[in-house]
């Protein structure tokens, strides 16, 4: 006679303020199986523990339901709740009494404990047929692979390095370092990201742990955590690493121009290049699409040119499959495009630039030299205005969130129009100032107080030209009144966004994204850079709008992450997969294509029918490659598979309990 | 400046707000969050006493009242221009139309030409199914008991074949009159 | 006697002489003159017992599978359905091709046995339903062939289109009046379940109906537990109904369970494309793979 | 091609070369327009700001008239177009209202006549192509600003054409042989019927568009609007002296335009009914069209 | 109770196959963000909606159901990278047999729902429940028990 325990948690008044859980509790105590029943304040609390292992004790339970928060909170405090207690952790079934029940039932005690407790009965109906299950281990690859390589990705790498472990940095560009490289100074202390972002660069480049493979993406990724096999496409470079001694003769030969992404299309580089004079590998690629020599047949200079004979034009795309045990996805972030914005002119004046751009205008190294020179006619601008939220906070025509950064780089660069061009007049105008970070308020003032930036509450409705003017109409909504600037240049706090690839890398890889396409971490609180897919850790701007410390801060949290996976040798495995019932199975291998893991297989038995011994073919589950989807189960007509934990008697047993 | 009891405003603006919601079909002045880009683009701010966004904090705060006698909803020109930008979908345009219904209503005009002229307007329609513009002009004349500003434009109007001072109506106004009727019946103020 | 019967008969005396197979699985003459059931011939002297008329109904490739385990080869004769029931059984592995020798029938279409029992020997007997709607009269795969290939194609382009007004005429009804009409067929279910035993697309070792320890389904005879059983087995062959009609045929309670089969085949073509089973013995089975723009109705 | 034609009140009094210019361009394109019989005023602008079921149930009557002959109806005027459009897409979206409607007309329409406007079905259904094709004479060396008005392109769901910067008139005014000048006034309102009842508000607002219309060095407007004409041209006196200025902008209909490019005599499609003189223009391209001709 | 009282005090009954991954995460963001629906669904967790066997479904018709909601993650962004998809096949099918049988469409549907679309799993359930109970108790199908 199997001997069940039901424990109801108030949750504090979480659950008992909408649920009555006494009476659910005792409602309990009639159900089959059941030998106790009680409930409590807070059963996931140490005393609340304590009260299920001594029940276990006393009552001689053999299995257990507690019906609190959702599983996907509790469920593993749970389990090693009963094991402590004696118990096979698999004997455990949870009701979801309030993310499912008490939150949204606030205002019907009687209908939130009538449902509640029919959520306990299906549960006891289910753990009635639970079966203890054993976890085995599967050996772990000690290599991380890192998808990225922008700051977030190379701090990861470096944390992961320095821990002992082989890295490989995947980058898609032809050199790490990411938005960061593009960016001039970095806010609140104005130091120039440029020399805070290249040591780290090199540091990567060095270190004996990691590999950087750059102008490559990631082609397939197929295994699970502790063995990741992917598959990484290296795109060709058409100049060969080995010979290639990063001279650049190349790059000034090049008869060819191209307009520089990596400066904002605001100058030209050549179509064998590297996107920066601090690029690292400082060695060029060649941009197929527009070499002379790939578009037309004839050219070949730089292959003339080159010393070392490392230009070589047959170079193809190669594909390099690798194990790893961890990956961290630093992916990154994308800007706005605010050419949605008709009141904006589409983007068609020059002269209203965004963020980034206005980045390489003030970078000393960049296009102007540093020389904040409009583009439309290289004139210094007078007037500038600088609109925030632009794809921000927009349901209409951009993003519905928060981008978080614009209201610091805005007071960045009202700063520095104001120390760089001793006569200007600054306009930001704003919904709201955000500052909440460690000297950034204090930068706020600084920047209205003592740099006179002008701040104006209200959004831009239009901007036109007007000789060589921008007219930008807006509200003070402080006063009530409209208002007009006769603007020079106007510089707009574009959204980050997602990269535009970022679904297609999610579904590949295997884990969640938002709406907007950010990825999805395991919990908001308590798991902010795990996946809901073990062994892939989320790290910067591809989980949602971040600034760079917050980005640093969690490639770090990542790095931990994955090196507390890679520092063991085997890792435990779930054991919720499926199995074969050999006497049943027909071998009909219907079950075989449905399985995304390549888990199912058909193979030869030999058993003895009608007194000789025959052969025949039944269905074959590996364990370590199973997932647990169950998939097959529903392909398998005569039920010989079967899921762990998720039986079809179990089903059946939760649909008979709901439904009496 | 007088202070607003908010307690009271709340207490007293919200049936009227939700009457606001659902003869607008649907406009909620809570998605509003006060930017001012409809009031920026307003073509028509420059004449008003409270700016669009002006109007839509009063819903929200419940003070019904002040919005309901601004001259604000009378001087929209319906052109749209807050509706289309608003980064929060709040049909503006819209909630001036509704308020514009509802002062009237209450007997709330602020702005008496052209509640007049709009009235005139219907009231060609009614009578001759289309509208009569020279008898317009004269009715709003006559009733607004005020020179006729255009007057300088009439002749040349007449001359263009412009005006005409015969009524343009259809042959049986029948159905247009049925049509007015049946809105009455369902409750329309025309 | 007909050339095509001589023809069968020769070479089933020359597979049994030569040692080809051990058996011949065909028709013979049963008991009454509108029933031709299996004969299995493992003598070449008992030849003479095969027959080929109106009424050779049965699907023969379903007994293949009693032969999984016997050593040697099975002579079988097919018609078009009973090719696309063998190669269903292929794609189930539950044979192998190189253990049967397969003989090949063109069919012009039988007679309906339940007809045929109630009008009369001399009467005009009607065809069978399912050999009305035929559209492969001849056999898919076959070693051996009797008659002209090319006699049916003819025959076989008159069907090119499917006829499923039987189908539309049910689905035009209310919900309420649908319901009625199967509660009222499947209140007569037995659950002998001759219609699963005789199905080439039912090739489980055990089927779930027989597993009482799960508790599937329930012991009690009744409307509910007997459109769980319907539901279930349409399901279960649904991308694999190979339209021989067997189960119909066999139904001692005459539901018309082909018009379950036929609607799951009609949505089939109609969701996930054209698709014949047990034509294709390579090809995918439509609940076995799937295409990422299939339609999307639960967005 | 074939369209019920609805011309709306303003063209058969202020708008009078509208509905002449529309007529005889339609005629010399094929389009064949059937005129509503006994069509009736579709409120604007006074219905939607008095009762909200009266301004969708004015131009419903006409729309059930159209959808009885299976024609979509074509609309100049931009105010006519807006409000019947706004009874078309409440139609579609809820039967609900396909109901209300349906009995306070005590008519049936169910959403299937559209409400088109005028120069969406010259520009995207006769096509500029077909268009230039049978231009006679090309508006050669003519500057013209498009302005489409508040009403034509809003609200953006209802729309043919871009909210913030259209195109179709800009093209089609450079598939007669002129040239488009960008502005940024293209949706800018007019002021609509304030210019009657309230002309201080709606001075200003004129002369802002014909400030800027000035200044983008254009040679006149083309517009798509009978209120906006009657603004930007009847008052364009009163605008200008309330101002102390001049403009000088003549202002036409696009369909007076296409008329005078496909050979079409101008008082034939009203030109001389204009308060700005037109005739500067009209001279000046037949000036340059004996150039050529010569030449 | 008398019948007539039964009927009275009569609550639909909706029982929702929600994979872990996905829909139930998306029930829970329904509860985080206090998203009021009402009580009678019932949520059935699977490890994905690939998990569900039809005859599962059929079980609850016959067991007493009132509705029945298979749903799962938007295809592409299963869990399980294709258990959906075929799930979508499996239920097209299923929900075509069904009405083809007499069941009304509204007793069995099938959604995506994702972790993060918390309101979605609001208003469906909302939609579902409000047009059952307005069919009122499910007799098709049902166990004469």
């Amino acid at each position: 006679m199997k001997r069940v325990g039901v424990f109801i948690c108030h949750c504090g008044s979480n659950i008992a303020g909408a649920v009555d859980c006494e009476k659910v509790a005792e409602n309990a105590k009639s159900f089959p199986g059941v030998a106790f029943s009680t409930d409590y304040k807070y059963m996931c609390s140490e005393p609340g523990q304590e009260l299920i292992k001594k029940a276990i004790k006393d009552h001689k339970l053999d299995r257990i339901v507690v019906a609190s928060c959702s599983p996907r909170m509790h469920e593993p405090t749970f389990r090693r709740c009963l094991e402590s207690g004696g118990l096979n952790a698999y004997l455990l079934e949870m009701a979801n009494i309030r993310e499912h029940c008490s939150w949204v039932h606030p205002d019907d005690k009687e209908k939130a404990t009538w449902k509640a407790t029919e959520l306990v009965r299906m549960a006891v109906a289910k753990v009635l047929k639970n079966e203890p299950l054993q976890r085995s281990t599967i050996p772990i690859t000690k290599r991380a692979l890192v998808i990225g390589g922008g700051i977030a990705g190379i701090q990861a790498a470096l944390d992961i390095a320095n821990a002992g472990h082989i890295v490989d940095i995947v980058e898609k560009e032809p050199s790490i370092g990411g938005k960061m490289a593009q960016i001039d100074k970095t806010f609140p202390t104005l130091d120039c990201s440029a020399c805070i972002l290249t040591p780290k660069m090199v540091e990567a480049a060095n270190h004996p742990n990691i590999n950087l493979i750059t102008y490559s993406e990631i082609e397939n990724v197929e295994g699970y955590v502790g063995n990741f096999d992917v598959t990484i496409r290296k795109k060709a470079r058409s100049v060969d690493m080995t010979l290639c001694t990063g001279c650049g003769t190349c790059m000034q030969k090049c008869p060819t121009k191209v307009p520089s992404e990596f400066e904002m299309l605001m100058t030209d580089r050549r179509a064998i290049y590297t996107p920066f004079p601090q690029a690292i590998p400082n060695k060029p690629v060649i941009d197929r699409k527009n070499c002379r020599y790939f578009t037309t047949g004839k050219c070949r200079v730089c292959e003339k040119i080159c010393p070392t004979k490392a230009v070589d034009y047959t170079q193809e795309d190669e594909l390099v499959t690798q194990r790893y045990g961890a990956i961290v996805v630093a992916t990154g972030f994308d800007l706005f495009d605010h050419s949605v914005y008709g009141e904006y002119g589409y983007g068609k004046y020059k002269d209203v630039i965004t963020g980034l751009h206005f980045e390489r205008l003030i970078n000393a190294s960049g296009p102007t030299m540093g020389k904040i020179k409009r583009p439309s006619d290289g004139k210094v601008p007078k007037d500038v205005v600088f609109i925030k939220c632009v794809g921000s906070r927009d349901e209409a025509k951009g993003k519905a969130y928060c981008s978080k950064t614009c209201c610091m780089y805005t007071a960045k660069h009202a700063t520095l129009v104001r120390e760089k061009i001793k006569d200007s007049n600054v306009y930001v105008f704003y919904m709201d100032v955000r500052t909440p970070g460690k000297g950034y308020d204090e930068f706020y003032t600084r920047t209205t107080d003592q740099f006179g930036a002008k701040y104006i509450r209200g959004r831009v409705s239009k901007i036109y030209e007007k000789g060589d003017k921008l007219i930008v109409r807006g509200e003070d909504t402080l006063l009530g009144r409209p208002v007009e600037v006769e603007a020079d240049m106007v510089v707009l706090a574009t959204a980050m966004v997602a990269q535009p690839d970022a679904a297609k890398l999610a579904q590949m890889v295997g884990f969640s994204y938002d709406q907007d396409n950010f990825y999805t971490e395991a919990h908001p609180k308590l798991a902010p850079v795990e996946t809901h897919t073990a062994g892939v850790f989320l790290a910067g701007a591809c989980q949602g709008p971040k600034d760079i410390p917050e980005s640093v801060a969690q490639a770090s949290a990542a790095a931990a992450k994955a090196c507390g996976l890679l520092s063991k040798e085997e890792m435990p495995t779930e054991p919720i997969v499926s199995c074969v019932n050999e006497a049943i199975c027909a071998g009909c291998g219907m079950c075989v294509p449905v399985c995304p893991y390549k888990a199912l297989d058909l193979k030869v038995i030999q058993e003895r029918a009608h007194g000789k011994t025959i052969t025949r073919k039944v269905a074959t589950v590996n364990s370590g490659l199973c997932q647990g989807c169950g998939a097959c189960t529903v392909a398998c007509r005569s039920a010989a598979l079967n899921l762990k934990h998720f039986t079809n008697e179990q089903i059946l047993a939760e649909v008979d309990a709901l439904c009496l | 400046m007088e202070k607003i009891e908010l307690t009271k405003a709340l207490a007293q603006g919200q049936q009227m707000l939700a009457e606001v919601t659902h003869e607008s079909g649907g406009v909620r002045a809570s998605k509003c969050y006060q930017c001012g880009k409809c009031s920026a683009g307003c073509p028509v701010a420059f004449a008003m006493d409270k700016t669009p966004r002006e109007i839509m904090r009063l819903l929200q705060l419940g003070l019904m009242e002040e919005a309901l006698k601004s001259h604000t909803i009378w001087l929209c020109a319906s052109c749209d221009t807050c509706s289309t930008r608003c980064p929060r979908e709040v049909d503006i345009a819209k909630v001036m139309e509704t308020l514009r219904i509802i002062a009237k209503k209450k007997g709330y005009v602020a702005e008496k030409k052209l509640d007049q002229f709009h009235d005139l307007f219907l009231k060609s329609v009614e009578r001759n199914g289309r509208v009569y513009e020279m008898g317009l002009v004269l009715g709003r004349n006559i009733l607004g008991m005020q020179p006729f500003k255009d007057v300088e434009l009439s002749p040349a109007m007449l001359l263009k074949g412009k005006l005409a001072l015969l009524p343009h109506t259809i042959k049986d106004n029948g159905e247009v009159k049925k049509i007015f009727a049946n809105v009455r019946k369902r409750g329309g103020k025309v | 006697m007909s050339d095509k019967v001589k023809k069968m008969q020769e070479i089933a005396r020359e597979i049994l002489e030569k040692g080809e197979a051990k058996v011949v699985i065909g028709w013979e003459k049963g008991t009454h003159w509108y029933l031709s059931p299996p004969a299995f011939i493992d003598k070449p002297e008992e030849v003479e017992r095969l027959v080929w008329d109106d009424f050779c109904h049965n699907n023969l490739s379903k007994y293949l599978k009693d032969y999984v385990n016997h050593e040697g080869k099975v002579a079988i004769f097919v018609k078009g359905c009973d090719s696309r029931a063998f190669n269903r059984l292929l794609q189930d592995k539950q044979i192998e091709r190189d253990k049967v020798i397969l003989i090949g029938i063109p069919c012009h279409g039988l007679k309906d046995q339940d007809k045929a029992k109630e009008l009369g020997e001399n009467a005009d007997i009607p065809k069978a339903k399912k050999c009305v709607e035929c559209r492969y009269p001849n056999p898919l795969v076959y070693d051996y062939f009797i008659g002209e290939e090319k006699a049916l194609d003819e025959v076989a382009a008159a069907s090119e289109a499917r006829d499923f007004s039987d189908v539309e005429a049910i689905e035009t009804l209310s919900p309420d009046e649908k319901y009625e009409f199967w509660n009222k067929q499947y209140e007569r279910c037995l659950r002998c379940y001759a219609c699963r035993n005789v199905c080439p697309a039912c090739s489980c070792r055990e089927c779930i109906f027989d597993q009482t320890r799960v508790g599937w389904i329930g012991k009690a005879n009744n409307a509910s537990e007997n459109q769980f059983f319907a539901l279930t087995r349409a399901m279960h062959v649904a991308g694999l109904c190979i339209e021989c009609g067997e189960c119909e045929r066999v139904c001692p309670m005459n539901i018309p369970i082909m018009l379950l089969n036929k609607k799951l085949i009609k949505d089939i073509n109609l969701l996930f494309g054209p698709y014949d089973a047990g034509v294709d013995v390579d090809g995918k089975l439509p609940l076995g793979h799937f295409d990422k723009n299939d339609p999307e109705e639960f967005m | 091609m074939k369209y019920a034609y609805y011309p709306g009140c303003s063209l058969s009094s202020t708008g009078i070369e509208y509905d002449m210019s529309t007529r005889k361009v339609a005629k010399a394109l094929g389009v064949e327009l059937w005129e509503i019989p006994e069509w009736n005023c579709c409120g604007a602008s006074s219905a939607h700001l008095t009762d909200h079921l009266l301004a969708l149930a004015l131009p419903a009557r006409n729309l059930a008239i159209a959808e009885e002959q299976g024609l979509d109806m074509a609309i100049p005027c931009a105010a006519c177009y807006v409000r019947t459009k706004a009874t078309e897409v409440e139609v579609k979206s809820s039967e609900e209202m396909q109901k209300t409607i349906s009995e306070v007309i005590e008519r049936k329409y169910t959403g299937q006549s559209r409400a088109r406007a005028l120069l969406d079905v010259f520009v995207n259904d006769v096509g500029l192509d077909s268009i230039n094709a049978l231009v006679h004479k090309p508006l050669k060396g003519l500057k013209v600003v498009s302005y489409y008005g508040c009403l034509l392109v809003r609200p953006p769901k209802y729309g043919f054409d871009d909210p913030e910067d259209p195109q179709s008139m800009d093209k089609l005014v450079e598939a007669l042989g002129a040239t488009p000048v960008d502005w940024a006034f293209k949706t800018e309102c007019c002021s609509g019927a304030h210019a009657i009842a309230k002309s201080e508000v709606g001075l200003p607002m004129i002369e802002k568009i014909l400030a800027a219309a000035k200044e983008s060095g254009a040679d006149c407007i083309a517009t798509a609007c009978p209120l906006c004409m009657c603004n930007l041209d009847m008052r364009q006196g009163q605008a200008g002296s309330k101002f102390g200025r001049s403009y000088n902008l003549p202002v036409f209909y696009f369909t007076e335009l296409m008329g005078i490019a496909l050979g079409i005599k101008p008082e034939e499609l009203g030109v001389n009914k204009h308060f700005v003189d037109a005739s500067g223009i009209i001279k000046k391209l037949n000036e340059a069209e004996g150039r050529r001709e010569t030449a | 109770m008398s019948v007539k009282e039964a009927q009275a005090n009569w609550e639909p009954k909706i029982l929702v196959f929600a994979c872990n991954w996905c829909t139930y995460a998306g029930a829970d963001l329904a509860g985080l963000s206090r998203l009021q629906y009402p009580p009678n669904v019932r949520v059935l967790r699977v490890p994905c909606s690939g998990r569900v066997n039809p005859q599962f479904v059929i079980r609850a018709f016959q067991r007493g159901i009132d509705g029945v909601l298979v749903a799962g993650c938007h295809p592409g962004d299963c869990h399980y990278v294709t258990g959906n998809y075929f799930t979508r096949r499996r239920y097209l099918l299923m929900q075509r047999l069904l009405q083809y049988v007499g069941v009304d469409p509204e007793r069995f549907q099938a959604r995506w729902i994702s972790g993060s679309e918390g309101p979605k799993f609001q208003q469906v359930v909302k939609e579902i429940t409000e047009q059952i109970r307005a069919m009122g108790p499910n007799r098709k199908l049902r166990d004469a028990q």
